[in-house]
């Protein structure tokens, strides 16, 4: 089978084109049936290629001749190692649960064929970007899932915020892509290769100078943090939440932003020949995942407070790689996907039960009115929590370990306590949703069926994955046969695991003091207006020392960072374009209609070419 | 003794001798034909012609070089490739062209075909030839047919106004290339590329260099001119806005190619070997020819970004080409061994050509159905297009990723390959500034695409497109995306050519 | 070598007036006055040629560019507003800068005539004969050319020019 | 008779001429000017044909063909400086200036 893998990516593609052709003629069903059924199809195939690569472990290369430059093959094909046959697994699984919600979610939506076909081309890119076997591939169609992510961000064109979510994504992810693309002419350059296994040769053998791999390992990481939303480049993930919830859960949690962290663990041999690289790589993954949980502390909207998690969890999977936890980075990118997508199809259905309201002050109390999402939702949210035996906290615990066994104090310290936050902020959300009354002013309404087995499906998948790596470790084992990387297989000391578990309840126990019982402020963030202190003011003391000194300062801090976020990065991202319009605007200026000026500008830009050029020659 | 003239291989001529009996017969026949009757026969005869001459072309290939009358004309495989670009060029902006004759976009039909393929011929004896006189003659073609062909709108004000600031400009430009050949003529005595190399390698020597500089600066302006890059750009915006579309087209993609064969072949046949060996080149000219890149693309792209009208976008995104294309000519003799590195540079200047003059002529014929719809080019003409006709909004969408140089298109390659260019003689930092104003160049080029797919359209009219353009966008769009994914096909036959 | 010869003597005169109508055009405020201290430096050019023994091309040059252009450019001014006067100038920082343009360009011209000049013999003087079979042996392609590039400008020049018929 | 001094004519009448295109507001004017910078480029020639490094007719040549294709550009400057006339009722440089930006 695994000689077939090339065709996996071919199903989206054609269920892309028949959707594209057929997109004015064809019904919801059809267009949905169309859709599911390319992913159904990758799907099967991928699990096959997974099933036979368990038993095989070898890794299969096809590839033919693209082009020579320079006495130099660029070739296109496919390779199928375990980490490609795992991004395949996840992947197409992902998207498939998420096309069937999709039915439900944009049931009724004027533009639903083309919704799919997007879909179905965002498929093919991911699909095809995990089979690819050297850089250049790797970054066509790494641009593609961008284009394809465009595309579905600003997919509602009526909405003026997800024109703009939009175009700040596809600018912002430039920037990324613009380092990886450098990264690509470098290696090419000084290896005179694209081929990753040439790359790596090279690596190996010492052929490049260490401060050249330095250069190209960082210029490939600033690409995987454009695309994985790390600190600063993650300003254009929390916006892309204006597209539709679907497209939040595959594209902005489960894969397209694991592919920065994807690609970092492909290109590992060269982080791992570079101690500089590598710090760079824990050291913004670690600030990335403090920093955007704190800024989840203080969000509104539903999707939001996803999408500063997402960041921040992703900023796990990176710390783990720059801590050489390179099997803990990817048990994190699998379990991740299970447990975020499930969040974010539930809380698509919290959406959709409450008329489109994202807004969490808007909510409250569902948990009465739709059992099957709250429960849905509260596995999703252990799981992201790091309650044993959910998966994340296996890939957690795998993460923290690898953070303390390289070394790396701080970050593991500052890993612990975002850890915490997490539990925090994401039961806060829990709590908000579900408990309480509803504070809403649409009535509730319910959820399709087809978008709730969805989320079944996923949730097992939240809960068990963990196994995978427990109690042996066979995961860890599979992974990295062969290609040189080493596991971490040392044995757990057993206060990780149990203080991480009690980090977790504590938060998930604050959370439920502050918000689930309602004892203290029931206003709104952000907004410290005067506090309820009624009698109880004193009856809960403890909760209002929690609430100065703790809750407050990390929401102070939160509030602090958002307006850094808002203010200083996009602001600076704001100036250079100011710089670049302005010289635009003197440059129109110049552009006066008049000949004569035109032909005074080329006089005297020849009069500039001879004094600078050749001054010493013409005036001897 | 000296060989007789008629001893001489003149078939060789023969794509020529189609463009020029054309011309004349076609002229002819717009003279003798009543006023009232239907010209349409004109464009197909033109289409006919240039098609025949390419044939003829491309029949050309493989055989030994020819050389005619000391240089005044040579057949090459230089020659022969730029001939095909031009032919290819001419040929879709005929096919664009043709399927307006309903409207009102050209006054004068007959006119306009063979003046047209004048200019063709113009381009085509341009490039090839190796002898001053002829390279000068054929240039004044190009430009005094594409000068008529600019204001051939005369009721319209900004027509004339571009072909009058057109003709202006480029009459100055000329004087500039003529004054600059006269010194270059004084130096060496004749007016022969090759015999003009080797005495400019005594002369150079002699002490002369500083006239040889002289030339070759005055004559760069005037190239700059024709190739539309910095500094002697600012005409381009103004006069491509004024033009008729096809008109436009024209300027932007066969003018160009010729103007940019122009450059190559002076600058490589009459400068390269007297000043390489010296290191003058890399000195000096490598180091100018740089300068004029980065100026293009930074005042193209940047300048862009404040355009709302089509035309005009359209205008500073072909300086910005311009610019993209002088950095392979600028860099390829900058390594040591550049005469086995040539084919790749040359490869790469084709390449970009080829996937520009596809691109742009495609973008130029969706405009040309849009101006036709809404009889207006700014950029808001084209909002709502995806609702109103999906296919044309997709069909330009491609043509502006390719422009901008995103995957998987025939412009990123191109891009690419010269990018590569620049790392193999390792200049980095114009490799870097490339890539910079590449960046710049997405925001405008998505300003078109928000506008096709984010806004809503005025009217819901479904639009009518013509074959002719149906074609051009067509085979547009299959060459830019079958380029893209298989660039191997062009340039191992363009790197298989012999280049000298 | 700069002793008074008759060639220097001659050329000396054909220089100042040819300078002199340049420099008059320049000054005129009058449209048509321009035009006629134009021709002159024109005709001051033809005298320049035969004095370079080009004797055929000082014809060519009066005949063509005395003649011709300069006619044609006399009825431009008359079929557009030929009274009119150049009115003071509104531009002061286009005009100085031009100047300044146009004089570093001189400069550098200059600098490079007296660093570098040219030495060697004068060629004999080229008969009509040898010019005439260089153009139609070497140079047929270019003439044939050139007729074709007339011809187009002619065509052209009527298309542009000629009143369109009201509708 | 050095040749330096024909160049340094040339060079004068070119700059002028130069200078008359980027100053003069009467559009037969520039044309002139124009016309003037490429009799500059003529003088070279022919200068150079007498007196140049490699002395030969080819340089009368050059300028025969350059008059006679000059000549043909204004005529078609012309006709367009008419047909723009037309349109805008004056020939004045900087009255042209609808396009730009």
């Amino acid at each position: 089978m695994i000689k077939f893998a090339w065709i996996i990516p071919l199903f989206p593609l054609v269920a892309f084109l028949l959707l594209m052709i057929g997109r004015r003629k064809l019904s919801e069903g059809a267009a949905a049936s169309i859709g599911v059924a390319g992913v159904l199809a990758s799907l099967s195939l991928s699990v096959a290629v997974f099933l036979e690569r368990l038993q095989s472990p070898s890794n299969y290369v096809a590839t033919f001749d693209w082009l020579r430059i320079d006495q130099v093959m660029v070739t296109m094909g496919i390779e199928v190692d375990a980490l490609g046959t795992l991004m395949l697994l996840v992947v197409s699984l992902v998207s498939f649960l998420v096309f069937v919600y999709a039915r439900g979610y944009m049931r009724g939506d004027q533009r639903f064929s083309t919704f799919y076909a997007y879909l179905s081309l965002f498929a093919f890119a991911m699909l095809s970007l995990v089979l690819s076997p050297n850089l250049l591939q790797i970054y066509l169609f790494w641009e593609l899932v961008g284009v394809g992510s465009f595309l579905l961000i600003g997919f509602w064109t009526f909405k003026p915020e997800a024109k703009a979510a939009a175009k700040k994504a596809f600018v912002v992810t430039r920037i990324g892509d613009v380092a990886f693309f450098v990264a690509i002419l470098l290696t090419f350059w000084k290896v005179g290769s694209l081929e990753l296994s040439q790359v790596f040769a090279a690596v190996e053998s010492g052929q490049l100078a260490p401060e050249i791999v330095t250069t190209i390992a960082i210029l490939i990481f600033i690409g995987a943090v454009g695309k994985s939303g790390q600190f600063p480049l993650h300003t254009w993930l929390p916006d892309a939440m204006e597209g539709p919830t679907p497209v939040s859960a595959l594209i902005h949690a489960a894969t397209m932003v694991a592919a920065g962290v994807y690609l970092v663990a492909r290109t590992y041999p060269l982080f791992l020949a570079s101690p500089i690289a590598m710090d760079v790589v824990a050291y913004v993954g670690v600030f990335t995942a403090i920093f955007a949980a704190t800024i989840a502390l203080v969000q509104n909207d539903i999707k939001r407070v996803l999408a500063y998690s997402t960041v921040s969890q992703l900023g796990y999977m990176m710390f783990a790689l720059g801590s050489a936890g390179y099997v803990a980075g990817i048990f994190h990118l699998t379990t991740h996907a299970f447990f975020k997508a499930l969040l974010f199809l539930a809380a698509g259905a919290v959406i959709v039960s409450c008329q489109r309201q994202q807004d969490i002050r808007q909510m409250g109390g569902l948990w009465a009115k739709n059992r099957t999402v709250g429960s849905l939702f509260l596995i999703g949210a252990l799981a992201i929590a790091g309650v044993p035996p959910l998966s994340g906290f296996f890939s957690k615990d795998a993460i923290l370990l690898a953070a303390y066994q390289d070394g790396r104090y701080i970050v593991f310290l500052v890993g612990v306590l975002a850890a915490f936050l997490t539990a925090f902020y994401v039961f806060r959300l829990f709590f908000l949703i579900f408990g309480g009354s509803y504070r809403g002013k649409e009535p509730v309404v319910s959820v399709p069926k087809v978008m709730v087995w969805p989320m079944i499906i996923l949730a097992v998948f939240a809960v068990a994955t963990g196994f995978v790596n427990f109690p042996t470790d066979a995961f860890a084992n599979w992974l990295v046969e062969g290609n040189g990387i080493v596991a971490q297989t040392a044995s757990t000391p057993w206060w990780l695991p149990v203080g991480m578990t009690i980090l977790s309840i504590i938060g998930i126990a604050m959370a439920w003091i502050l918000y689930g019982k309602r004892s203290v402020a029931v206003s709104s963030f952000g907004e410290p207006g005067p506090l309820p202190y009624r009698l109880l003011a004193r009856k809960y003391y403890v909760d209002e020392i929690y609430d100065r000194v703790f809750v407050r300062s990390l929401k102070g801090l939160g509030l602090i960072l958002q307006a850094f976020d808002r203010f200083i990065i996009e602001g600076l991202v704001k100036g250079i374009a100011g710089i670049i319009s302005w010289l635009g605007r003197i440059g129109s200026r110049l552009q006066n209609g008049q000949a004569q000026s035109y032909v005074l500008v080329s006089l005297i830009g020849l009069i500039l070419l001879v004094v600078s050029f050749t001054a010493g020659r013409l005036l001897k | 003794m000296e060989t007789n003239w008629l001893d001489y291989d003149w078939s060789v001529m023969l794509p020529e001798a189609t463009i020029a009996a054309a011309v004349l017969l076609l002229l002819v026949i717009d003279m003798l034909m009543k006023k009232e009757q239907d010209r349409r026969f004109i464009g197909l005869l033109s289409l006919f012609a240039v098609l025949a001459a390419g044939v003829a072309v491309a029949f050309g290939f493989g055989k030994e070089q020819t050389l005619i009358l000391d240089g005044s004309y040579l057949v090459d495989d230089f020659s022969l490739v730029f001939k095909l670009l031009i032919l290819g060029g001419t040929t879709l902006i005929l096919l664009s062209a043709l399927s307006q004759e309903k409207s009102k976009e050209i006054d004068y039909k007959g006119e306009f075909y063979y003046l047209l393929l004048a200019a063709t011929l113009g381009g085509m004896v341009m490039v090839s030839s190796a002898d001053l006189i002829t390279l000068f003659v054929g240039l004044e073609i190009l430009s005094i047919a594409s000068y008529i062909l600019v204001g051939m709108r005369k009721k319209r004000l900004e027509s004339v106004e571009a072909a009058w600031k057109y003709v202006v400009m480029g009459s100055v430009a000329t004087a500039f290339i003529l004054y600059g050949m006269s010194f270059l003529y004084g130096l060496t005595g004749s007016t022969n590329l090759d015999v003009v190399a080797e005495r400019i390698f005594e002369v150079t020597r002699g002490g002369y260099d500083s006239f040889v500089y002289l030339s070759l600066l005055l004559m760069l302006v005037g190239f700059t001119f024709k190739a539309a890059s910095a500094p002697f750009h600012m005409w381009a915006p103004d006069v491509y806005q004024g033009a008729p579309t096809p008109v436009t087209t024209f300027l932007a993609v066969v003018s160009k190619t010729a103007a940019i064969a122009f450059i190559l072949r002076i600058l490589r046949n009459a400068y390269l070997p007297g000043l390489w060996s010296m290191g003058e080149w890399q000195d000096v000219v490598s180091k100018i020819l740089i300068a004029i890149a980065v100026a293009s693309m930074i005042i193209g792209n940047v300048v862009a970004l404040r355009q709302t009208n089509t035309k005009r976008l359209l205008a500073y995104s072909s300086i910005a080409h311009a610019g993209y294309l002088l950095v392979p000519l600028a860099l390829f003799a900058s390594i040591p061994q550049f005469i086995v590195g040539n084919d790749v540079f040359f490869g790469s200047i084709v390449y970009y050509l080829l996937a520009y003059m596809l691109m742009t002529t495609g973008a130029f014929a969706v405009l040309t159905i849009i101006e036709r719809d809404r009889q207006d080019t700014d950029i808001r003409a084209f909002a709502g297009l995806y609702r109103r006709s999906p296919w044309l909004a997709i069909a330009m969408s491609i043509f502006l990723i390719s422009l901008a140089g995103i995957p998987i298109t025939a412009g990123f390659f191109g891009k690419f390959y010269i990018l590569l260019n620049a790392i193999i003689v390792r200049n980095l930092w114009v490799a870097g500034i490339m890539m910079v104003t590449t960046v710049i160049s997405y925001y405008y080029y998505f300003g078109i695409i928000r506008q096709m797919f984010f806004r809503p359209p005025t009217e819901s009219k479904k639009i009518s497109i013509p074959l002719g353009l149906a074609i051009v966008i067509v085979i547009g769009v299959i060459g830019t995306i079958g380029l893209g994914i298989m660039p191997k096909w062009v340039i191992e036959f363009v790197e298989g050519l012999s280049w000298y | 070598m700069p002793s008074v010869s008759g060639e220097f003597i001659a050329f000396f005169i054909l220089a100042v007036m040819a300078i002199g109508g340049a420099v008059f055009m320049i000054n005129f405020t009058r449209v048509m006055h321009m035009a006629l201290a134009l021709v002159f430096t024109f005709l001051s050019i033809a005298g320049i040629f035969i004095l370079l023994d080009a004797e055929y091309l000082a014809m060519v040059q009066i005949l063509i560019n005395v003649g011709a252009v300069s006619v044609l450019m006399v009825f431009g001014i008359m079929l557009t507003r030929h009274k009119q006067e150049e009115k003071p100038k509104a531009r002061p920082l286009h005009t100085i800068l031009s100047l300044l343009g146009v004089a570093a360009l001189f400069a550098v011209m200059w600098r490079i005539f007296y660093t570098t000049p040219f030495g060697g013999d004068p060629a004999d003087p080229a008969t009509v004969q040898s010019l005439g079979e260089s153009i139609f042996k070497q140079h047929v392609i270019p003439l044939e050319l050139t007729a074709v590039l007339l011809l187009v400008a002619l065509v052209g020049a009527i298309i542009l020019a000629k009143r369109e018929e009201s509708k | 008779m050095p040749v330096t001094s024909y160049l340094v004519l040339a060079a004068i009448l070119f700059c002028i001429g130069l200078y008359g295109v980027l100053t003069k507001r009467n559009a037969v004017i520039v044309l002139l000017s124009i016309e003037l910078m490429l009799s500059a480029a003529n003088i070279n020639f022919v200068a150079f044909s007498k007196y140049g490094l490699y002395a030969n007719v080819t340089g009368q040549v050059f300028s025969l063909f350059s008059i006679a294709v000059t000549a043909a550009e204004a005529a078609v400057g012309l006709a367009i400086l008419i047909a723009l006339y037309r349109r805008r009722g004056t020939v004045e440089m900087d009255q042209f200036h609808s396009l730009k930006g």
